[in-house]
């Protein structure tokens, strides 16, 4: 099985990791990621807040470069470049004067029928079967937290969730592996997004909030599909930790890593090491050498 | 052909419960349209059968207007949403066959568009007078009652 | 075709059936006409080629056969959807029929001429193989290809004038000599008495005048629209070459387009007239 | 063929612009006709006698009468032909006056268009024949579906007038959700107080018939002339033996292994039980699902128990078949669960509520057992986890109803008005404690209900925030709301201690299989549709079949109670007259001309055509042909339309007269 792949800024910055464990989890799961050539941004920065034709128009030359590459799907692993492709996507196909506008834009239509997928759809598409039969790694201890962010579920009438405010597919996947998922309340509430810089302090507090949730229910680790949640919850544990000392450090991995490690892949392959929390706890509980 | 201007007859069939009462109301409102119409009450569209507009082109109408209740108020429920399925058929047919949308009308008339019904008919008048006779028909119409 | 006398003779043999309605030689090599065959013996005499034009399924409603015991019937695809259409209409019980369904590789369109072109119910044919049939015969082969001109003439009608439509259709009908041939050897035309034949009132002239011949064929073809499964029958045994292939054809098209229904395809699918969708269409009806 | 035919000047209505004398003399050349006058009020008694003179006089086969709407006289001048001794069905009325005389301004053109009008009603009126009214005997008895309080009322009303009721309920006990109710608002008096009597004067009531844990499996015929089968379920018990002293209720060891439907849950029952103290009848019924005996075959301490012997394990479902005039459905409405996901696509669910995770998050009925005097807590407000006294409640709103991403888009009409009243006994019973309301709106419209809102919220103190909640889930023992305070414009969260969520008002499960087993058409929710919103609320497309209560809406008690006396009074009118007088004008099957397609049976909006097998001396079914049950038909004439070779045809409307009219024209 071949999925067009498009990593997205993130996923060769901050969220290198997410990449590295992606693109090794799903070779071992026998489908070819093929590369969008010559990618551009996905519009999740500044251009959707500013300006809607540009943020229509940057996702658009993607999904033309898909068409072009002959490609049926393609996967955006990060929340933000998922959101406003699926939205994109939606728009072109519902607003036909925005895709002509877009249309005179780019030279040609990007009203093509490409499906984006985000990873969970990913992993559903690859078959959970199939995953249940590579895993190598007994993780049956291991009680982890979903974690789905808001970028990834909403507008629920474009990404069709599951269900809208207690979307349960990633638990599927983390069943999947062998692991527990902890039934908790703050899978989708806001972890402060892009606040992370300007306001540190709202992020350290909603963040707080839901790794607190987390722990409350029991959790090893908390499971993430999105590098923006990622540098949150992981990155923000230090200054969280500043504020609130009784704060106990948690594991912060994204969906690839933590199916990566039930695939028999070293903590170093999927890039542990990067993290900014030590993944040791959670090596140790699931009896992974390093 | 006649000499003086051309006044079209139209044949009209229209059910009982909203067209014709539609028509009673265009009367009680006196509101006003041009007497070229001539209605056949029926009790629902339901029971207009094709035959009934070949019958009235052969009896020399130069238009035909079918009208009924709006869908989802036909007094017997569905009646008037099998008359339309079988209306698109018959519609294509006739227009295959030479007869268009300048001959043949369909409408939907409640009871309280006594106003609406007025302006269907007017437009009927209008398009067909427009058009002209009915030649080709009452071409072949003259030729049967010759031979007859 | 050993295995169809073969299956024939069983099927007689063994009581399965009463008769098979079938094809037999005809009287020349390039002809095959319809044959009963009811015995044993007689199922000898059963041949399936591409001379095997005639739709079969005329004869099911027949009163010898009808409500008589089971009936065998040699069918091509598109002889099995006029099956289909007789069962959803009541006229035969599924249960009454025995389909000895022939993979086709199309059929002639005029026998007995140098020219074997394919009649034009094969040009677009999705029933090669029959979609419901009690025993399957015969091979699929590659079909020759034939030039679809009656799909051009309908097109080339579509595009026309009104005045020029009527021009073209009195011509033809101006033809019609009120044989009934058409309906004749129609397999849904099985009325017990044709509207044409109705007297209280008259609602259909019956004498062979232009303008009752355009009631006829008019009301014939909407009373056919849905119905028809495209055989070509009509336009067959049609003495003065109207064609009405033309015509059913295009409401066929128009039933598609339309309701996306196609007669006669499958058992349980609503029959298109005599159901409703809330949605069907109605720009025309102002 | 001796026509009259009778022109009416209307006053100058008609004779203004149409010339009535010419039209008159014009008729009077036409083929057939032999008497032709025009007279200034045709309707008026001289201008009756006239048309009754000349039917008399002149011995006249039919009459066309050129005047008003046959919408306005028709049924006038029928009647006055019908007086002086001609079929009524053989006089027309040509339309001059709203077609033709108000309508068009020139007396030449008018005068014209009226001939010809008279000429196509002459033309008709030829072909007419004469009939008579189709009379259907009426069976003088009424089933009504569903013994809660609407079935119980309209049963009561048709029972008191004298007339015999059957009275089906599936569960083992009539009362319905009513009598599961604590208070009722906005008066607040007892449920049980006010409905118990009704249940036992229905039990007691010498009309009717009750039939519990039963259900109507069959319904066949049409008004006035049903024929309804009911499956009477097997309790377990002869009935006859049975007192109902409950011996085996305490007997029996099941303790805690079915939960009460009657207590929604919230306690356990018996295996076999009697589902509440007030039920009637007061029979038991066995739950085969859970006692002993039907799992392995032993036990069977009921029956050791049972001086009277009544317990009956091979007891078997009976069907019984009642003949019936009239049928009022009343079966209900359910209360939306969220205790787990739903498979139903209709609704997509709340899982941010917890699915039923958490058992101090109930829905309204839940809460109604809570502060009943006769529930599980003995009315005093204990939360179901531990049994202590929640200090802070939230009621939540709207759940599931005005949702059209989530739940469902109506609105459940009654969950402001009882949540409200949930908050005052709740306020009423823990003084100390505190109320919340999450509101989209207020809706309290109905007599004294504002102000049974404004009670609560100035003199109880209930607060209302207006707003939607987004999460509820469990912290340290409290169940933290997280939710929105539209008017402040800020999030809110509350610990509360208890959470009553007022879940959308929804048509039973079966409530689909069941319109299509009587004919009741419904809307994409499964609430049975009236015909008319407005002016005929009660009553459905099918003839004979009336609404009443929340099986065809939400709605409260009082509406229900209001809708099933008007479906009695339908019944009444029915039963008012030994005969039902219907139109003539059906469709009817020439039997040697009928094919036998069925294409009339698949348009018919009545199922009015039937399936007639044909014999043949030896009895082998030779032809099946269609039959019209005239007292289906309602006259559309589909049918006949539809018929390739017009084997159908309807009466009043044959092809023959609109063939002359259309002939007419020419």
């Amino acid at each position: 099985m071949k999925v067009g792949y498009y990593p997205g800024c993130s996923l060769t910055g901050t969220g290198k990791e997410y990449d590295m464990s992606l693109r090794k989890v799903v070779n071992l799961l026998e489908t070819e990621l093929e590369e969008l050539n010559d990618w551009s941004c996905c519009g999740a920065t500044s251009a959707h807040a500013t300006n809607h034709l540009l943020a229509t128009a940057l996702p658009a030359r993607n999904l033309i470069i898909a068409k072009h590459q002959k490609l049926n799907e393609l996967v955006a692993p990060c929340a933000a470049c998922y959101n406003r492709m699926v939205v994109t996507s939606h728009e072109l196909n519902s607003n036909s004067a925005l895709e002509r506008q877009v249309a005179d834009l780019m030279g040609e239509s990007a009203r093509n029928g490409i499906k984006i997928l985000n990873i969970i759809e990913l992993f559903q598409k690859i078959g959970l079967n199939k995953i249940k039969e590579k895993v190598k790694v007994d993780l049956k201890g291991i009680k982890a937290a979903c974690y789905y962010g808001c970028l990834l579920v909403r507008p629920f009438d474009i990404t069709k969730f599951d269900d809208a405010e207690h979307p349960e597919s990633m638990e599927e996947i983390i069943k999947s592996v062998g692991a527990v998922p902890v039934d908790w309340n703050f899978k989708i509430e806001c972890c402060g997004g892009a606040h992370s810089i300007a306001h540190k302090e709202i992020v350290v507090d909603l963040s707080k909030k839901i790794i607190d949730d987390a722990q409350r229910n029991g959790a090893d680790v908390i499971i993430v599909a999105c590098p923006m949640c990622h540098s949150n919850l992981d990155m923000r544990q230090k200054a969280i930790k500043k504020e609130f000392p009784t704060h106990k450090e948690i594991p912060v991995l994204y969906l690839s890593e933590f199916v990566g490690l039930a695939l028999g892949l070293k903590p170093k392959e999927l890039g542990l090491g990067l993290h900014l929390i030590d993944t040791k706890s959670l090596l140790e509980k699931a009896e992974i050498k390093g | 052909m006649e000499e003086k201007t051309f006044e079209p007859k139209i044949t009209a069939f229209v059910c009982n419960w909203c067209t014709y009462t539609g028509a009673d109301l265009a009367g009680t409102s006196r509101l006003k349209y041009k007497p070229n119409i001539k209605m056949i009450r029926v009790p629902c569209t339901g029971r207009i059968d094709p035959v009934f507009i070949t019958k009235a082109f052969e009896k020399g109408a130069d238009g035909v207007l079918i009208s009924g209740c709006h869908p989802g108020d036909c007094h017997y429920n569905t009646g008037n949403f099998h008359a339309r399925r079988r209306w698109v058929l018959f519609t294509e047919l006739l227009n295959y066959i030479g007869i268009d949308s300048s001959r043949l009308f369909f409408s939907w008339v409640s009871a309280s568009e006594g106003k609406k019904f007025v302006d269907v008919v007017s437009n009927v008048i209008d398009t067909v007078k427009a058009k002209g006779p009915f030649q080709q028909y009452q071409k072949i119409n003259k030729e049967f009652v010759l031979d007859e | 075709m050993n295995e169809l006398k073969q299956l024939g003779k069983d099927l007689l043999q063994n009581g399965t059936v009463k008769v098979i309605i079938g094809y037999a030689e005809g009287t020349t090599p390039n002809r095959a006409k319809p044959f009963i065959a009811r015995t044993p013996e007689d199922a000898e005499k059963l041949v399936f080629n591409k001379y095997c034009v005639n739709n079969l399924a005329v004869y099911l409603t027949r009163k010898e056969y009808k409500g008589k015991g089971t009936v065998g019937i040699v069918a091509k695809g598109c002889d099995v959807k006029a099956i289909v259409q007789l069962i959803q209409e009541n006229q035969i019980i599924k249960d009454d029929v025995y389909i000895i369904g022939m993979n086709c590789n199309g059929a002639v369109a005029d026998l007995g001429k140098a020219d074997e072109s394919l009649a034009v119910k094969c040009l677009n044919c999705k029933v090669h193989t029959p979609h419901l049939y009690h025993t399957l015969l015969g091979k699929l082969e590659e079909m020759p290809k034939t030039e679809d001109e009656n799909l051009k003439m309908i097109q080339k009608l579509d595009a026309m004038t009104a005045e020029e439509k009527w021009a073209f259709w009195e011509a033809e009908f101006e033809k019609c000599v009120k044989c009934y041939a058409c309906r004749q050897t129609c397999p849904m035309c099985y009325c017990e008495r044709c509207i044409a034949d109705k007297t209280q009132p008259r609602w259909i002239e019956s004498s062979a005048h232009t303008r009752g011949n355009f009631s006829w064929n008019i009301i014939r073809a909407f009373h056919l629209s849905g119905r028809c499964i495209g055989c070509g029958e009509c336009e067959r045994a049609c003495p003065a070459q109207i064609p009405l292939t033309l015509l059913n054809r295009k409401m066929g098209m128009v039933a598609f387009k339309e309701f996306g229904y196609s007669a006669g395809m499958a058992l349980d699918n609503p029959t298109l007239v005599g159901n409703y969708n809330t949605t069907d269409r109605e720009d025309f009806i102002k | 063929m001796k026509i009259g035919v009778f022109i009416c000047y209307c006053g100058e209505n008609i004779g203004r612009t149409v010339d009535c004398a010419a039209v008159a003399q014009a008729a009077s050349r036409f083929p057939g006709v032999v008497c032709s006058v025009d007279y200034k009020y045709m309707c008026s008694d001289p201008g009756q006698n006239l048309i009754k003179n000349a039917i008399k006089e002149q011995k006249l086969d039919a009459v066309v009468v050129g005047s008003c709407s046959p919408h306005m006289h028709e049924k006038t001048f029928r009647k006055a032909c019908a007086d002086a001794g001609l079929n009524p069905f053989l006089c027309d009325i040509s339309n001059l006056r709203e077609h033709c005389s108000w309508v068009h301004e020139d007396i030449v053109e008018g005068t014209k268009k009226a001939i010809d009008l008279i000429r196509i009603s002459v033309e008709r009126v030829k072909r007419n024949v004469p009939l008579t009214s189709i009379r259907v005997p009426v069976t003088k008895k009424a089933l009504v579906i569903g013994g809660g309080i609407s079935g119980i009322q309209a049963a009561l009303d048709i029972a008191n007038a004298g007339f015999e009721v059957v009275l089906v309920e599936k569960e083992p006990s009539i009362g319905g959700h009513m009598s599961q109710l604590s208070e009722t608002f906005p008066t607040l008096d007892c449920s049980q107080c006010i409905l118990t009597p009704r249940m036992v004067e229905v039990y007691q009531h010498s009309k009717i018939k009750l039939l519990t844990y039963s259900e109507v499996e069959n319904v066949e015929g049409f008004i006035g002339n049903f024929k309804v089968t009911i499956r009477k379920k097997a309790r377990g018990i002869d009935e006859s033996k049975c007192t109902g002293c409950g011996l085996c209720m305490q007997k029996c060891p099941i303790k805690k292994k079915a939960f009460s439907e009657f207590e929604e849950g919230l306690a356990y029952r018996p295996a076999i039980y009697v589902p509440f103290p007030q039920a009637v009848p007061n029979l038991p019924v066995i739950d085969r699902s859970v006692c002993t005996y039907y799992q392995s075959g032993k036990c069977q301490m009921c029956v050791k128990v049972c001086g009277r012997e009544a317990i009956m394990f091979d007891q078997q479902d009976t069907l019984i078949t009642e003949d019936i005039g009239a049928i009022v459905v009343a079966t209900g409405y359910k209360l939306y669960t969220i205790d787990k996901k739903p498979d139903d696509s209709e609704i997509k669910g709340y899982g941010e509520y917890g699915y039923g995770k958490y058992k101090d998050v109930v829905d309204g009925l839940q809460f109604e057992r809570i502060a009943s005097a006769s529930g599980p807590t003995d009315g005093e407000i204990l939360r179901p986890s531990d049994k202590k006294i929640p200090k802070k409640i939230v009621f939540i709103q709207c759940v599931g109803s005005r949702d059209e991403s989530k739940g469902f888009s109506y609105c459940s009409k009654i969950c402001c008005m009882y949540t409200a009243k949930h908050a005052m006994l709740y306020k009423h019973k823990v003084h100390d404690g505190e109320a919340y309301v999450f509101y989209m709106d207020i809706r309290s419209g109905g007599k004294g209900y504002d102000e049974f809102v404004r009670r609560a919220i100035e003199e109880d103190h209930v607060k209302y925030i207006r707003g939607r909640v987004s999460r509820i889930y469990e912290q340290d023992g409290k169940y933290i709301v997280k939710g929105e305070d539209t008017i402040a414009g800020m999030p809110v969260t509350i610990d509360a201690d208890m959470v009553v969520l007022a879940t959308a008002m929804i048509s039973q499960p079966e409530s689909k299989k069941l319109a299509q087993t009587i004919g009741v058409p419904y809307d994409k929710y499964g609430f049975y549709n009236e015909v008319h919103p407005k002016l005929r609320p009660v009553e459905v497309s099918t003839a004979g079949v009336f609404l009443a209560g929340a099986c065809q809406a939400p709605k409260d008690i009082p509406e229900s109670v209001a809708m099933a006396s008007a479906a009695a009074a339908k019944s009444l009118v029915l039963f008012g007259s030994d005969f039902l007088e219907r139109e003539p004008t059906v469709a009817k099957v020439a039997e040697s001309v009928c094919a036998g397609c069925f294409y009339c049976q698949k348009v018919c909006p009545y199922n009015a055509i039937e399936r007639k097998e044909i014999k043949d001396r030896q009895g082998n079914v030779i032809k099946i042909l269609a039959y019209v049950n005239s007292g289906l038909c309602q006259g559309c004439g589909t049918c006949n339309a539809v018929c390739p070779s017009k084997a159908v045809e309807l009466i009043g409307f044959n092809d023959e007269q609109i063939y002359a009219q259309i002939n007419a024209l020419g």
